[in-house]
């Protein structure tokens, strides 16, 4: 198979058996989903496929294109990995649904509607009849996804490919997915391939797992095989790089099932689920940033609905300690990340660094009080200037401080992006012309470019490849070390948190809802929804992830 | 302007000036076969509307408005002779006595309205009243200043005033008692203001669309924009009305009509388009495209006269207040070019004109003061301006023109010209409301030079010269826009609108002709010639000497 | 990020390239987009050495009654066009067209790049600062861009012409109306790129290191927008000629004797069925540098923003 | 209660809008050195006689005086002058033309069919001909076919509208002389002459605002077939035809019916130059002729007219868009 004259897979192999399912695992670039797609001959028409790929002795790449399509949809489903742009955006979900059905089976449209309302209420949607007329914006992804494997599932397909259908969601959504997955191959005896990144989303579904490298299958085996027993380097070294929570966070669940949970000193939690309030802040020494009280309500005025994005978040972090802060999305973290950098108005409470208050100082006192805070963001590509070589923008913030002048300037660049492992000579790049991990780094670079007292780090490694993030989590923690600056690092994933954060506080809808030391937080849950948190997070383990799908079952009900 | 196709006088009356090489034919007529009464007669116009309202007319009397109005006198018009007045309602042209002070019609016996009642006097007096009303101002206006107490008098409808400088002592005679002595009373008695009304009719402001008809024909449909129709008035009776032979049953007005498709259609003679006249000049761009087609050569009637265009030089501004500078102007104008680009050739365009009073009045002298080929002498304007001080010639002066129809054009022709001889000039189109405020109701106007035409409204030299070279016509809306002032012109002006005597009057006003051009005031340039189009059904199609209109009145179908 | 197979979604914005290789690029790839450009240079050579050339062909802006035939159209055929007269001559006054082609090139010329100078400059600082500060501002202006864009813009141009005193010059007037009226155009695509650009990190990131509104405008914003409003201007050049040749052809553009394509287009029209010629020479000009700055501008456009990938 | 909100305050924002568009466009033709009055004093006109007119036409007073009066006619009527000849101008009032004796809404009203006539026409004609020659390229991308059509849409956006008209006339009507040549005829007197009449305007005008669209939609296909709900759409098993012509098209018309708002709102404001060109008597001849004769009072009544047709359609296309795209519905 050749795109554009780019060899993007190479002599690929691998089968699914019914009822099975199969995890093809890689990471970007690796061609898991060329393979998948090139199967309902969805590739572009400039992609040539060569081989064969049967379906029940058939061959798909060599059928005539009004076969290919019965077989789209009909003994084959596709789920995709982003489920809001996966539907149009124009029809409702009932119309996709029903138009589905009646591809594939010749029903009436009443007949199909009603079929449609069956498969809304299969894939556990709560009111499939309202939901019916639903359109896709007026949905969450979590349904949204549920709709696409509802469309999937529509003709009682023979295989359903699932081209990294959680990726998109958050890790309580996902998990919840991932059971309805399970369930269906179970009800429908279908077959699943699954294609993903995330070797925790293996180790919780698959039977059997393909490891695929630079367009080639580089292993394959059963799920235990590959887990316990990885024969190539690539497969360890991408087992290896894989960040999960450790076993303590599956027991700390199981005991608060047990209730047997101590609640110790600074580690607080609010009492009712879903909270109402925020924790209050813990006691502070000398912290280099404070947050009291902060509310920040979006929207209102002329627009009847506001949205309250953060409600009374106390927090503080003291120097050279890490805070984790951790929520799914739409819990507010990146709005107390915007407040605190000031890019973000509060609506009340005050933000202070190094007992400033960030929206009331003024001039010098204001530009002093940046040159305290360090920021990186989560896209590194959108946080450098595409027109800008990175040099200039590591040393955009020397400059606009006038830190340093002439070429001392370059001298201290240099620096910087050696201690972020980047070579010098890459300063005359733009940043397309770096991969992503290259571009952290500078971001990286920049942001400790004056030293700050403070770093904010916004999802720093969420948008990269497994063994990228591994690599650039590591540099974070030795430079944070060797600096010492304190830092708010914010992030979806409890494991990453783990890894770094000394203190943590977790953010469900606006609150806090519970914060303290990492250990304690994760060893001994106290609300509900952190526990729901740790549980739902699957880990590259089968056996434990067994386990904690066992966890996860019990919370929900 | 011709949104309102007013087809009289004010200073460029011509729309789309043009004449025609007629070479093959006589001047003012164009061939065809016998014409009989009956039939559809077509009238293409441009404009949304005709003005049936008497009161708000400036009709001629040859054109639109004497299908349904007739007035207390007429106009007998033919080619190749001079215009006369002859009576219409009256029995005669008036009787002047006092010194032509005061004037006496009576009319004919058994005239009647389209309803049947009679017309009389006090219906004429009534129609004059009317049109001293605020609410139906616009028209011919000749008569205000010249019937006491003028326009204190706000007309019948308020108060129910009288005008008691008209008497009415039976229903057959009527009496105006002037202001001043006014010789060519008989002829203002002809403009469209002098038509009868239904004594106590007419208070409504849309009385234009359903008249009670004193002519021929009376309005049976009347849309505003589309169309009106015209039948014949059954209580017309043509042997009182010498000047309306009334040949066509039925005359049909399509108004709005583009003036290209107009000439399109005509120049494509089918359908009912044979029986179509197009009220519009022909312009040159269709003179030329006509030329090429001999169907419709033959029936493009051209005018032998017509307006007079002219380049008037301010004579209050700057170095134009030199006599001898202005008198250099004659000698610039390349007067040949100007008649190409005024009609593709001189023929077309008109002869060139060397005097203020137009060919076709009575009185008119042809003389050329200033005699030089047509093609002007630029070398003797350089001398002469060199001669009263300015070697150098003339720099930055303003030439105000329409900014409608060609007249851009002629004025980059007259700017050629003057360029050629050391006078440079911009060119200050303006349209046509912008071009009054500016030059004729301003007291200080910002132009040293004005391209325009005259037209008279009446066949007689007064119309011609009074408007334009009288100081109490400067400014204030009137037409004198070279500002020329002068007490002997303006005391001789006074004298020749006196005289009663045709002849003696002529005598006058050919001596005014002479004496105003000595001043130089204005360049005269072309006599501008016109030239209508119309369909080969449409007989006796005919122009007069004076106007340079067709005569609507001669028009029939031929059968 | 997925595969790198482009099966939709971003793309990597082309970053650094410059106007003049993009130019260069979209030229050598396309011998259309070199036939146009060759248009544009020859159109622009036209205007500024009109002089020059209308002196090598032996005539001038004068009347000349000689070059017509005994009905005022050309003498000879084809409007009159031969050795002496390139294009041949004006009906009834016997200008020669190519002069008045040349000369009227210049004044479209300059006309079009001056309002769309304007135009751009407005819209820039209009839109961008729009879509930086926000707020009531914002409102205004994207109001006030609603009701140029409805307003029944003609009218006013016809009556600014005829309320502006003579002594005003009527190029500089034109510029100024047609970039008056041009800049709601430019100001919503700048703004449309301010506020996506404003959603960048780097943006927030230049912020939160301290730098002030002036210094993000400048160094992070500016050099982003140097593409869209290049696009927008080279496309804006023809619609702004096309205007101009509009208004004059309706007789609200340039004064008489003043030369301009769409004063003697619409002089033409008249004449097309006896002197055609007198019609398309101006006719093809206006049509030919349109048309040329239409292809180039779309070439660049391509070549500056992969995702509008024009000719497949 | 929440569509009446939006509907009310659409509405606010319209009236705003034309009470703007009134105002400048009444100011600027105030500064014009201008005598509206002089029509009305016929001739000859002494200053006399043009203060009675001038007092009569209600131009005596302070022009702020003058547009208020202008602005409460709109709702209560206007009379000119006094006594049985008063000239009544019956609410909704936009004003008296003396130049032609007739209410300026009468005026337009009279031309709206001709304009609209022209303008539906040829927008229902470019609307189908440029979005299926856009799907068309888009499908068919980097064929002949795609280049033929986006050259000749390239033609097409670079022609200025006058010189397309005069070809138009001069092939179909003078050349081939299989088209009329003049005039229009309302649709109420005979359909088939109305459409007869109609047909090169409308092919001319389709013309130049095809190729605009034909380029949009193709752009947009091209995005639109890259989006992740029509590969959804194929893996489904629908036809191609149904995945083009439901899926993508609906996309697709998002953005056309924005553009299509705008260009049909000021095509029927009267495209100036295109009746013009097609000697059409529409609503854009009425405002070129009263530009013109600089007549106040159809120019300020044309220009409200025209804005509040902008202002309408667009205020038509949020609607329909709100129908096309359920994101924009208010909910």
């Amino acid at each position: 198979m050749s795109f554009n004259s780019v060899h993007a897979v190479r002599s690929v192999s691998y089968s699914v058996a019914a009822g099975e399912v199969v995890a093809v695992v890689g990471e970007s670039g690796s061609g898991k989903t060329v393979t998948a797609m090139s199967l309902l001959g969805l590739l572009p028409t400039t992609a040539k496929v060569s081989g064969r790929a049967l379906l029940d002795g058939r061959d798909l790449y060599d059928m005539p294109p009004a076969d290919l399509r019965k077989v789209r949809g009909g003994a084959v489903g596709m789920v995709f990995q982003e489920p809001m742009s996966a539907l149009n955006p124009v029809f409702s979900v009932g119309d996709q649904l029903v138009e589905a059905i009646k591809a594939h089976q010749d029903l009436s449209t009443a007949d199909a509607r009603e079929r449609a309302i069956e498969l809304l209420d299969l894939v556990g949607l709560p009111e499939p009849a309202r939901r019916f007329r639903s359109y896709p914006h007026e949905l969450s992804g979590g349904q949204l996804q549920r709709i696409v494997i509802a469309m999937a599932v529509a003709n009682e397909p023979k295989l359903l490919i699932a081209d990294e259908p959680t990726t998109a969601l958050d890790v309580t959504v996902q998990a919840e997915i991932l059971e309805l997955l399970r369930d269906l191959r179970s009800r429908l005896r279908t077959a699943i391939l699954l294609i993903t990144h995330d070797m925790g989303v293996v180790a919780d579904l698959a039977d059997r797992v393909v490891v695929m490298y630079d367009g080639q299958v580089v292993e394959q085996g059963t799920v235990t095989e590959i887990f316990t027993a990885p024969r190539e380097k690539y497969t360890q070294e991408l087992l290896g790089s894989v960040i999960t929570l450790g076993a303590r966070a599956t027991e700390g669940v199981e005991r608060a099932l047990a209730s047997e949970l101590v609640v110790r000193e600074n580690h607080l939690a609010v009492s009712e689920h879903p909270a109402t309030s925020s924790v209050p802040d813990v006691p502070a020494v000398e912290p280099v940033l404070t947050v009291e009280d902060l509310t920040v309500v979006y929207g209102g005025r002329l627009r009847a609905i506001s949205v309250r994005a953060a409600d009374r978040v106390s927090l503080h972090v003291e120097p050279g300690e890490v805070l984790g802060l951790v929520g799914e999305s739409g819990s507010g973290k990146s709005t107390v990340a915007g407040a605190v950098t000031g890019l973000v108005k509060a609506t009340s409470g005050c933000v202070k660094v190094a007992g400033a208050d960030i929206a009331r100082v003024r001039g010098r006192a204001a530009k002093a009080l940046r040159r305290k805070i360090g920021v990186v963001f989560q896209d590194p590509l959108s946080s450098l200037n595409p027109r800008t070589p990175v040099g200039d923008s590591v040393a955009e913030p020397i400059r606009l401080h006038k830190a340093l002048n002439g070429s001392s300037v370059d001298k201290r660049v240099a620096e910087l992006l050696e201690s972020v492992q980047l070579s010098a000579s890459l300063r005359n790049r733009y940043p397309h012309e770096l991969s992503g991990g290259q571009r952290q780094r500078v971001c990286i670079a920049r942001a400790l470019a004056l030293n700050p007292d403070l770093l904010i780090a916004d999802e720093p490694t969420s948008a990269l490849d497994v063994s990228v993030q591994a690599k650039v989590l590591d540099l974070f923690r030795s430079l944070q070390e060797e600096y010492g600056f304190a830092c708010l690092f914010i992030s979806h994933d409890l494991a990453v948190i783990e890894q770094l954060a000394g203190r943590v506080a977790v953010m469900h809808r606006g609150h806090v809802v519970e914060q303290g030391p990492t250990n304690g937080v994760l060893a001994e849950p106290l609300h509900p929804y952190t526990q729901r948190l740790l549980a739902a997070a699957p880990v590259a383990d089968p056996e434990e992830q067994a386990r904690r799908r066992e966890v996860w079952r019990q919370l929900k009900v | 302007m011709k949104r309102r196709h007013s087809l009289a006088g004010i200073a460029a009356v011509a729309v789309l000036l043009a004449a025609c090489g007629a070479n093959d034919k006589p001047a003012g007529q164009s061939g065809g076969g016998q014409v009989k009464a009956g039939g559809t007669l077509y009238l293409l116009s441009d404009s949304p509307t005709q003005q049936y309202d008497p009161a708000r007319s400036s009709s001629l009397v040859v054109t639109g408005l004497q299908f349904v109005h007739r007035r207390l006198t007429s106009w007998k018009v033919a080619p190749g002779q001079d215009t006369t007045i002859v009576p219409d309602l009256a029995t005669d042209t008036g009787k002047p006595s006092d010194g032509g002070k005061t004037w006496t019609f009576t009319l004919k016996d058994g005239l009647k309205y389209s309803d049947g009642t009679p017309i009389r006097s006090a219906d004429v007096k009534w129609g004059l009243e009317r049109s001293f009303a605020p609410a139906f101002s616009g028209g011919l206006a000749y008569h205000k200043d010249l019937l006491s107490p003028g326009l204190t008098y706000k007309g019948p409808f308020e108060g129910g005033q009288e005008l008691s400088s008209i008497e009415t002592p039976d229903d057959k005679t009527i009496i105006f008692k002037l202001a001043r002595p006014y010789g060519d009373w008989n002829w203002v008695a002809s403009t469209p203001a002098f038509a009868p009304v239904p004594k106590g009719k007419g208070a409504e402001a849309n009385y234009g669309e359903k008249p009670v008809a004193s002519g021929p024909y009376q309005i049976e449909k009347f849309e505003r924009g589309k169309e009106a129709v015209l039948v014949r008035n059954p209580n017309w009776d043509g042997k009182t009305d010498e000047t309306r032979p009334a040949f066509p049953d039925r005359v049909v007005w399509q108004f709005s009509q583009q003036t290209n498709v107009i000439s399109k259609r005509l120049i494509d003679d089918t359908g009912d388009d044979k029986n179509a006249f197009g009220t519009s000049f022909a312009s040159p761009a269709q003179l030329a495209q006509i030329q090429g087609n001999a169907s419709a050569k033959s029936r493009l009637v051209t005018s032998e006269s017509g307006a007079l265009a002219y380049l008037a030089l301010n004579t209050q501004r700057g170095k134009l207040a030199d006599v001898n500078v202005r008198k250099a102007f004659q000698y610039a104008i390349n007067k040949s070019a100007y008649q190409v680009a005024s009609a593709g050739n001189a023929q077309l365009a008109g002869d060139v004109a060397t005097t203020l009073i137009t060919p076709g009045l009575a009185g008119r002298e042809q003389f050329d003061l200033y005699q030089t080929k047509p093609e002007g002498d630029p070398n003797k304007t350089k001398e002469l301006l060199s001669a009263a001080g300015m070697p150098n010639g003339l720099d930055g002066l303003v030439l105000v023109s329409r900014a409608e129809n060609d007249w851009p054009r002629k004025a980059e022709s007259i700017q050629s010209s003057l360029a050629a001889a050391g006078i440079k000039v911009t060119i200050k189109p303006l349209d046509e409301e912008t071009f009054t405020a500016e030059v004729q109701n301003k007291e200080n106007p910002d132009y040293d030079l004005v391209l325009t035409s005259w037209q008279p409204d009446i066949p007689s030299a007064n119309a011609n010269i009074q408007p334009l070279f009288q100081s109490t016509e400067i400014g204030g809306g009137g037409y004198n826009v070279a500002r020329y002032n002068n007490p002997d012109v303006d005391r001789l002006i006074t004298e020749a609108q006196a005289t009663v005597d045709p002849a003696e009057a002529g005598k006058k006003w050919a001596e005014l002709d002479k004496k105003i051009m000595a001043d130089s005031p204005v360049v005269p340039l072309i006599y501008t010639r016109n030239s209508y189009l119309h369909g080969s059904a449409v007989g006796n199609v005919k122009i007069g000497r004076f106007p340079a209109y067709a005569d609507y009145r001669q028009f029939g179908i031929i059968q | 990020m997925s595969d790198p197979l482009p099966l939709g979604g971003e793309v990597t914005p082309g970053a650094a390239r410059s106007l003049p290789a993009a130019l260069w690029r979209a030229i050598r790839r396309d011998a259309w987009t070199l036939t146009c450009a060759i248009i544009v240079v020859a159109i622009v050579l036209l205007a500024v050495g009109a002089d020059l050339w209308v002196a090598i062909e032996g005539q001038d802006l004068n009347e000349n009654i000689e070059a017509l035939g005994p009905d005022g159209l050309p003498a000879g055929p084809l409007g009159g066009v031969s050795a002496d007269h390139w294009f041949g001559v004006q009906p009834l006054r016997g200008i020669d067209l190519f002069a008045l082609v040349a000369y009227g090139a210049r004044v479209s010329l300059l006309v079009g790049l001056g309002a769309t100078v304007l135009a751009t400059v407005l819209g820039v600082l209009i839109g961008a600062s729009a879509g930086y500060i926000g707020g009531w501002w914002d409102r205004v202006v994207s109001w006030a861009s609603d009701v140029m864009l409805g307003f029944p813009s003609l009218v006013f141009m016809i009556a600014l012409g005829a309320v502006a005193p003579i002594e005003f010059p009527r190029q500089l007037l034109l510029i100024v109306v047609l970039g008056i009226f041009g800049w709601p155009r430019v100001a919503r695509i700048v703004r449309a790129q301010v506020l996506s650009l404003s959603k960048r990190n780097f943006v927030s990131a230049s912020r939160v290191m301290g730098g002030g509104t002036w210094h993000v405008f400048t160094r992070q914003l500016l050099p982003n927008l140097w593409a869209p409003i290049i696009i927008v201007s080279s496309l804006t050049i023809p619609s702004m000629i096309g205007n101009e040749a509009a208004l004059s052809f309706l007789g609200a553009g340039v004064l008489p004797p003043t030369p301009s394509w769409g004063r003697t287009i619409s002089d033409a029209i008249d004449y097309f069925e006896t002197d055609p010629m007198y019609l398309i020479f101006p006719g093809l000009m206006l049509f030919l540098i349109t048309l040329a700055f239409n292809v180039v501008g779309d070439s660049i456009r391509d070549e500056l923003d992969p995702k509008s990938k024009g000719r497949g | 209660m929440r569509v009446v909100k939006f509907v009310a305050g659409r509405f606010a924002g319209m009236v705003v809008v034309l009470l703007i568009v009134s105002f400048i466009t009444f100011l600027v033709f105030y500064v014009l050195p201008s005598e509206p009055a002089q029509l009305a004093c016929g001739r000859p006109c002494s200053p006399q006689a043009l203060e009675l007119a001038r007092e009569f036409m209600g131009y005596n007073v302070p022009w702020y005086q003058q547009y208020f009066d202008f602005l409460g006619g709109i709702f209560t009527g206007r009379t000119f002058g006094s006594g049985p000849s008063a000239i009544h101008c019956p609410a909704p009032c936009f004003g008296y033309d003396f130049q032609n004796n007739a209410e300026v809404l009468d005026q337009i009203l009279d031309r709206v069919e001709v304009s609209f006539s022209v303008a539906i026409g040829a927008a229902i004609i470019w609307m189908v001909a440029g979005v299926g020659l856009g799907v068309l390229s888009a499908l068919k991308r980097g064929t002949p076919l795609d280049r033929i059509t986006m050259a000749v849409a390239m033609a097409g956006v670079s022609m200025p509208a006058y010189l397309a008209g005069m070809l138009g006339i001069t092939i179909f009507a003078f050349g081939l002389d299989v088209v009329p040549k003049n005039g229009y005829v309302p649709i109420g007197e005979d359909v088939v002459q109305w459409a007869w009449h109609l047909v090169t305007p409308w092919l001319v005008l389709a013309f130049l605002h095809a190729a605009i669209y034909a380029r949009l939609t193709r752009g947009q296909m091209l995005e639109t077939l890259g989006e992740d709900f029509i590969r959804t759409a194929r893996a489904k098993g629908l036809t191609e035809r149904r995945v083009v012509g439901r899926h993508a098209l609906r996309n697709v018309l998002l953005p056309v019916v924005t553009v299509f708002g705008v260009d049909l709102g000021l095509l029927l404001a009267g495209t100036v130059i295109t009746e013009r060109i097609f000697s059409m008597p529409g609503v854009g001849m009425l405002l070129v002729d009263s530009i013109r004769s600089l007549n106040l009072p159809i120019l300020l009544g044309v220009t409200l007219f025209a804005a509040l047709l902008v202002t309408v359609v667009n205020f038509l296309v949020d609607l329909f868009y709100g129908v096309l795209d359920p994101r924009a519905r208010l909910t």
